[in-house]
């Protein structure tokens, strides 16, 4: 084994691990302000996870232990059980995760060779499927008339007998979907945004939560787990195109604010988009990557066939990486300077 | 005329080694859009099959005076003319078939396919032959369809032969097979990326399918020394 | 005194190491018995021997002369006699051996008669070809020929002269005790490289990890006539590469496929400046460095070692200790393993660096490449590693190409931060080493193109000549016949044009049969020989191709019968 | 419906004209495609493929005349590349054309060579050096180690030396990293 | 010896000559085919259009010919109109029994829904079908009756029934249920309706009106 013969201690453990950690804060606002129904999704995310990965490896002929050790697979499971509604049905949630885990990543080669995010094809896969039962949303405690504990809502996830008032009275849209039931009932912005659901800028309880998420992404990057380029650039992206289409009409479009505190921009932000694997790789790619990925959330929310476009915009930008990495190849070290000779 | 054994090859040709869904990949825009069940995948598939026997009958007749030069406009001038007769056949006779298969008709001739084995195939060999190729390649691609038809339809909607009133009128409706009662529906089957997804694993399995035959034979032949 | 300095792109911090050496005194190692002194020890031509098995050589005398203008002299570091010429195993990472000359010295150490070099009398090129006969290269790794470098080209001169005393790699610290104790020395050699480049600034980069050596070197700056700037620079592996120490003093960058001469700069290694000072000031050609010996061994420091001598002499001067898993030639950056201890010390032998478990654990497995770009955060050649490493893995070298494989200076430190640990630089250079041989592959298809086609072309012509020859004959046959105008003449005039080949092809048969003859007689006692110690594999396939080709002889043989019958 | 004959028609003559036209006007002399393939081709001039060099078997490739798995010294790596550039399945090598070797040079024993010059008629390459009845040498540089040079030679003094490894001609080996377990 | 610009022309002869054997062949054997099928294809066409048609409007209602029927009728804000779009007036002898109306509900989730909308000469709905939208497939898509009955409990319903506040979906208040978490297209569909029985309202006198001795056609 010729050189180099010493290593940095990183590893692709102790890279997921951090991110799992980072996610923690998020996890911990979510359940003070929808209710313990969340921790039920990811456990049950984290075992099927790690059932069909471990199922996969098998079936490739892969040793289970090193990559069932690697904790990607939880983090999959993690993102895909943060996106979905709290309180989605137990097979919604099985059949999300092994989609991610069997098809997204392992029918494409396995840890490192995904084109796509794992996560999101999960949750696209059970949107476009199941449009119905990805509206069940928990409302934030501060708003629903009951609340349910965590056997409860293990009781709904897994089917068992709930009253359907019980379940009524606990889940509502989300900001981003009756802002656009609000706006398709020709009301203008302000109009929808009296409703108590909207909080202060993303929605009452998901402002935290995206704040929360905005937190474990500052540690991830101020540890270097990822660049800063991606999570500016997303919100950039978001900003930018909210904020030039409010500009224009404010009465017909969201704020900016709004966008960026509205459910999962956040997570999609600082964990999603900045998936190394299906992401840009290059400096300028990756500014590509985010500025797309956002510019494209708005206009799927805004003109878009389901409320949320994050995954969706992070898909579409997935399947461009290949396009943005060859033609942001950065210069090298002595390389020409901006199209200039070099200077001999 | 044809020997036994050239009608055989020419059918493995067409039915398997060169299939033209999951291994030429030509044609993948009708195999995509018009498979979300059997029905429109068997009628697109056959119809396909019609148009490629005849087409490659007339160019196969024809190839001797057909010069180099021209060869792709005649062929091509056959193939579109052939489609529209089927075309405005289609719209007359099976209307409601027609109003489902829509575009689809049409675009038979611009499917590489078609055009495909006219030029490699029909305009170096005789009639029969041509026919013969012809067919099995469009039998290739229908089963093709047929199967990822069915796995679209039975997964998207848990039915088999659903629409097959639409071909053979309304008393067929009986024989719609519900296969999966009070299914839940998985949509994605039956949208555009559930075509893309299927026939990706389709060919996915058939690759391995390959790899795996072929294995058994390099571990069957005797090492060499 | 301040310079504004500049930061190179990417870099590592790995654990430096340094202290275990170099907190000792330099110590000369003893003489060895055998000194084997490879002929290959540069980039560039090996040199050719030019002594013979038996021969009395002295310390210092030429044993290997350059070939060519890429090249260097190989000398004998001791006096003694030649006692082979011939492989030898060589401190190279394939573990092959290359050409040799074996010493056995006499103990005496004598000295051939050598003379300090009047280098400011001697014209530029006649100094270059005597440092080239001196042997003297590059003593910081990458070993090329200093006469070459020190040729200043179609510029005429070389403003700014760079000395590299950057030594970035961890446990090695042979160039920070030679600055440290040899600093006047080499400014002298500086100043013949001034001398040879026309150079009017010169900057001594040391990373400021080394304070003593820095404050030797500005001590000793102060003595000479020309004005040196001793600069301490970031401590940041790898910020001793020639490119990036340029980079880091002038905030130049040397442009992609070119050199740094082509923008006015030529870096030397301190150990290259006080070589060539050992040459000019006391015609001593390059027979001996400095090498740390480090790592697992009980007295980890520098050494002053003949070059030839072998390693594990050094080791056990060092103290070998149980537990050692390996050794390596250079640091645990670009260090090469060491096939086995006899290897000789050669003059690209900075360091010894012996492993051991507790110091150099195994590597972890590698993992599939997670696209995190860490690798391309520390490239200082600003790469795109994780796209190099996929298309060398996937054997896509035009693309490799493309995306800059030849400017990775595998400094590893790619492979270094790899989450995955991915042995990146492995396949870096797997890369490379395939490019060139299909590079060279190519070349020859080229080659053996053109020469076919050229056969072609000569076969067509003689043809041709032969036909116009016949038909001359011919004319001048019918000639003749119309003159006999007899039906006998015209018919003796057809053999007659053919007549001496019959007799031409007799002689030469009966030269082959006895040949033939000859040949089998001498098989017969060749074959048992050369065959016995080969595999049956082999054996069974020289057996193919010999009844081959007896049944090639049988079909060649049968026209010449059915002739003989007609 | 007369209308839409007369335009059929009338495009069709139109388009016809001009295509026969084109056709003799512009044409590309030569054939870039065997150009092509003899690029790939390994150049030893063995002729085992069954053509009297690679530039026929070159040709007779691109005319669809020969198959692609002739060429033993290209290996299989060779016929990948062709299959590659006519963009047709790759196929193992035909072993009726002999198989794949090791890169070797031919060697003249000059103790038993009489110097009789057929060797030197039989290198397609002109790598042999030597008059009549003058000791013969190969060029080993400029050998392509095709092995013609065998079969005329009546004393049997060349032998085929296998190119061994050494420290010019070492390559760095694919880095092996085992992921998967071995079956 | 010819030149080769000569030669070149003979070519280009020959094969504009054979392209126009071929042009010339194929082309008259399509005008033969569209020739034959074209009384067919008519049939069908309208064949189809009266099937959808009879989905709003029970067989029962009329004896008139209900294609030729047909008129124009001018953008409206309560058919959700922009462009002219059609009705058909049907009879039993003499007597107008019934209207069918496109209409628009331009509010659904992604666009357009377009409406046939048959409305009896007492103000029930006789029937409604969706024939255009571009609902999320799953959850706005079933207002289309291949997908669910939802749309059939229309029928029968009219200005009165339910009292107009009630002409809302479930969620709202109303009469019409619809699915949790899919209210938009609903609405626009209730709400197109219920204009569009306001429209007919409006214009009631227009369509009972005698017929014209001869009905134009639009």
């Amino acid at each position: 084994m010729p050189a180099p013969f010493i290593l940095d201690r990183s590893s692709v453990t102790q890279v997921m691990a951090w991110v799992l950690a980072a996610l923690l804060p998020g996890i911990a606002v979510y359940v003070w302000l929808f209710g313990p129904g969340i921790l039920v999704t990811l456990a049950l995310a984290t075992v099927t996870a790690l059932a069909g990965e471990a199922a996969m490896l098998k079936a490739r002929g892969y040793p289970a232990k090193p990559f069932l050790l690697d904790l990607s697979a939880i983090v999959t499971a993690w993102l895909l059980a943060l996106s979905l509604p709290a309180l989605a049905p137990w097979w919604l949630i099985v059949t999300g995760t092994l989609f991610a885990i069997v098809v997204a990543k392992h029918l494409y080669g396995g840890l490192g060779q995904n084109i796509f995010n794992p996560a999101m094809v999960g949750y696209a896969v059970l949107i476009v499927s199941f449009p119905l039962q990805m509206t069940q949303w928990a409302g934030p405690l501060e708003l629903t008339s009951a609340s349910l504990t965590l056997e409860q809502s293990a009781t709904v996830i897994f089917g068992g007998d709930v009253p359907k008032t019980t379940l009524d009275a606990v889940t509502m849209a989300t900001p981003l979907d009756a802002l656009r039931t609000g706006l398709l009932q020709q009301l203008t912005v302000d109009e929808v945004m009296t409703q108590p659901i909207f909080g202060h800028y993303g929605g009452t309880g998901f402002e935290w939560l995206a704040a929360a998420f905005l937190l474990g992404g500052l540690v991830l990057w101020a540890l270097r787990i990822i660049s800063w380029h991606v999570p500016l650039a997303f919100l950039a992206g978001v900003w930018l195109t909210a904020g030039f289409l409010h500009f224009f009409d404010a009465g017909r479009f969201g704020a900016p604010w709004f966008h960026l505190f509205a459910p999962s921009v956040m997570l999609g932000a600082f964990f999603i988009a900045t998936d190394p694997v299906s992401g840009a790789t290059t400096p300028r790619g990756k500014l590509i990557f985010g500025l797309g990925a956002g510019f494209l959330t708005i206009v799927i929310r805004t003109w878009g066939g389901y409320p949320d476009g994050v995954a969706f915009a992070i898909l579409l930008l997935n399947l461009a990486v290949p396009l943005i990495d060859q033609y942001t190849q950065p210069r090298v070290y002595g390389g020409a300077r901006k199209g200039k000779e070099p200077q001999a | 005329m044809m020997t036994m054994n050239e009608f055989r090859s020419l059918f493995h040709n067409g039915l398997v080694k060169q299939n033209t869904g999951l291994v030429q990949l030509l044609g993948l825009c009708p195999l995509l859009a018009i498979s979300n069940n059997i029905i429109n995948a068997l009628s697109l598939g056959l119809a396909t099959t019609l148009v490629m026997a005849a087409s490659s009958g007339a160019v196969s007749s024809v190839r001797n005076f057909v010069p180099n030069e021209i060869r792709i406009p005649v062929f091509v001038l056959i193939i579109a003319a052939l489609v529209t007769v089927i075309d405005l056949l289609m719209n007359a006779f099976v209307h409601p078939l027609y109003l489902v298969l829509g575009i689809f008709i049409p675009l038979i001739t611009t499917n590489c396919i078609v055009l495909a084995r006219a030029d490699a195939f029909a305009s170096k060999n005789r009639p029969l032959h041509s026919v013969v190729d012809a067919v099995a390649m469009g039998l290739g691609l229908t089963m093709v369809l047929v199967v990822l038809g069915g796995i679209r339809e039975l997964a998207g909607q848990g039915t088999l032969l659903s629409g097959i009133d639409l071909v053979f009128g309304e008393e067929a409706k009986q024989f719609v097979l519900h296969v999966l009662p009070d299914y839940q529906g998985f949509l994605l089957a039956i949208l555009p990326p559930g075509a893309f997804i299927a026939l990706g694993l389709l060919i996915a399995v058939n690759n391995w399918q390959k790899a795996r035959a072929e294995r058994r034979v390099h571990a069957a032949a005797p090492m060499p020394a | 005194m301040s310079r504004e300095l500049f930061r190179f792109k990417g870099g590592v911090h790995p654990p430096e190491h340094k202290s275990e050496s170099s907190t000792h005194p330099i110590h000369a190692a003893p003489l060895p018995r055998k000194l084997v002194i490879p002929l290959r020890q540069h980039i560039g031509q090996a040199a050719k021997p030019v002594v013979n098995v038996g021969d009395r050589v002295l310390k210092g005398q030429m044993i290997g002369a350059a070939d060519g203008y890429i090249s260097a002299a190989v000398h004998a570091s001791s006096s003694g006699v030649v006692t082979a010429i011939g492989l030898q195993p060589v401190p190279h990472i394939s573990g092959l051996p290359d050409l040799c000359i074996t010493l056995e010295t006499d103990g005496r150490d004598e000295w051939i008669d050598h003379a300090p070099l009047d280098y400011r009398t001697m014209a530029p090129a006649e100094l270059r070809m005597q440092l080239r006969d001196m042997g003297l290269t590059g003593l910081g790794g990458a070993v090329f020929p200093s006469a070459v470098k020190l040729d200043p080209g179609t510029a005429h001169h070389c403003p700014t002269l760079i000395l590299n005393g950057g030594e970035c790699e961890p446990w090695i610290t042979c160039d920070d005790a030679l600055m440290r104790h040899h600093a006047d020395e080499i400014l002298q050699g500086v100043a013949v490289m001034r001398h040879l480049l026309g150079s009017t600034e010169i900057l001594v980069g040391i990373e400021d990890n080394k304070p003593e050596a820095i404050a030797a070197m500005q001590a000793a700056a102060q003595k000479v006539d020309f004005a040196v700037e001793v600069v301490a620079v970031p401590t940041i592996y790898p910020g001793g590469g020639a490119k990036q120490m340029i980079e880091t003093l002038t905030g130049k960058q040397v442009p992609s496929g070119k050199l740094s001469t082509d923008i006015g700069i030529q870096v030397f290694n301190v150990g290259t400046a006080h070589a060539l000072a050992r040459a000019v000031h006391h015609g001593e050609p390059l027979i001996s460095r400095l090498v740390t010996v480090t790592g697992h061994v009980l007295r980890r420091q520098n050494f002053g070692v003949l070059i030839g001598t072998p390693m594990h002499t050094l080791i056990t001067l060092a103290g070998d200790r149980d537990g050692t898993t390996g050794v390596l030639m250079g640091g645990p950056m670009m260090g090469v393993p060491m096939p086995n201890l006899e290897v000789p010390v050669v003059k690209a032998t900075n360091c010894i660096l012996v492993q051991s478990n507790e110091l150099f654990p195994p590597l972890p497995k590698a993992l599939p490449c997670i696209r995190c770009t860490r690798c391309a955060d520390v490239c200082p050649a600003e790469l795109q590693p994780q796209e190099l490493f996929r298309f060398a893995k996937a054997g896509d070298f035009g693309h490799a190409q493309e995306y800059h494989l030849f400017d990775c200076i595998e400094c590893g430190g790619c492979s270094y931060v790899c989450p995955s640990h991915i042995p990146l630089v492995d396949f870096y250079r797997y890369a490379k080493s395939e490019i060139w041989a299909r590079e060279k592959e190519k070349r020859a298809a080229d080659l053996a193109r053109e020469r076919h086609e050229f056969r072609q072309f000569r076969l067509e012509r003689e043809k041709k000549e032969k036909a116009e020859k016949l038909a001359a004959k011919a004319q001048a046959a019918r000639a003749q016949a119309a003159q006999d105008q007899t039906r006998r003449a015209e018919l003796a005039a057809a053999p007659a044009a053919e007549g001496a080949a019959p007799s031409d092809a007799d002689a030469k048969k009966a030269l082959i049969a006895a040949a033939l003859a000859r040949a089998q007689a001498k098989k017969a006692e060749l074959a048992p020989k050369n065959t016995d110690q080969l595999s049956p594999d082999t054996r069974r396939e020289i057996e193919e191709i010999e009844a081959r080709r007896a049944k090639i002889l049988e079909q060649a043989r049968q026209p010449l019968d059915t002739q003989e019958k007609n | 419906m007369l209308t839409a004959i007369l335009v059929m028609v009338g495009i069709a003559v139109v388009i016809g004209l001009v295509l026969g036209w084109s056709a003799i006007r512009f044409k590309v002399e030569g054939n870039p495609l065997a150009e092509k393939i003899d690029a790939i081709l390994p150049q030893t001039q063995c002729g085992q493929c069954g053509f009297p060099g690679c530039r026929p078997y070159a040709e007779a490739i691109a005319k669809g005349e020969a198959d692609i798995n002739q060429c033993p010294p290209g290996g299989e790596e060779g016929v990948k590349k062709l299959a590659e550039l006519l963009g047709v399945e790759p196929k193992s090598l035909d072993e009726t054309h002999g198989t794949p070797k090791p890169k070797s040079v031919a060697f003249i024993d000059e103790q038993i060579c009489i110097g009789c010059t057929l060797c030197i008629q039989a290198c397609p390459v002109d790598a042999i050096s030597g008059a009549a009845k003058q000791m013969h040498t190969i060029i080993a540089a400029e050998c392509t180690g095709c092995e013609l040079c065998l079969p005329p030679c009546p004393v049997d003094c060349i032998s085929m030396v296998p190119l061994a490894e050494d420290l010019p001609h070492w390559k760095w080996k694919h880095p092996v990293i085992e992921l998967k377990r071995v079956a | 010896m010819t030149s080769p610009i000569q030669f070149a022309l003979k070519n280009a002869l020959r094969t504009g000559t054979i392209l126009f054997v071929f042009a010339l062949f194929g082309t008259a054997m399509l005008a033969f085919t569209h020739d034959r099928t074209e009384p067919t294809i008519t049939r069908s066409q309208q064949a189809e259009k009266l099937a959808l048609i009879n989905q709003v409007l029970p067989a029962a209602l009329y004896d008139n010919d209900l294609l030729a029927s047909q008129q124009s009728v001018l953008p409206d804000d309560l058919l959700g109109t922009r462009q002219p779009s059609a009705r058909w007036i049907a009879r039993r002898g003499d007597a107008v029994t019934a209207v069918v109306l496109e209409a628009i509900a331009p509010d659904g989730y992604s666009g357009d829904i377009a409406l046939l909308i048959g409305i009896g000469i007492d103000g029930n709905v006789t029937g409604v079908r969706v024939t255009a939208h571009r609902e999320t497939p799953g959850l706005g898509d079933y207002i289309d009756r291949a997908k669910s009955a939802w749309i059939d409990q229309f029928a029968d319903k009219s200005l009165t029934n339910p009292a107009p506040k009630h002409w809302k979906v479930a969620k709202d208040g109303g009469a019409f249920d619809a699915r949790a978490g899919a209210t938009i297209t609903p609405r626009a569909v209730v709400k197109a309706v219920r204009n569009a029985l306001d429209y007919f309202a409006r214009h009631r006198a227009a369509f009972v009106a005698p017929p014209p001795a001869k009905e134009k056609i639009a």
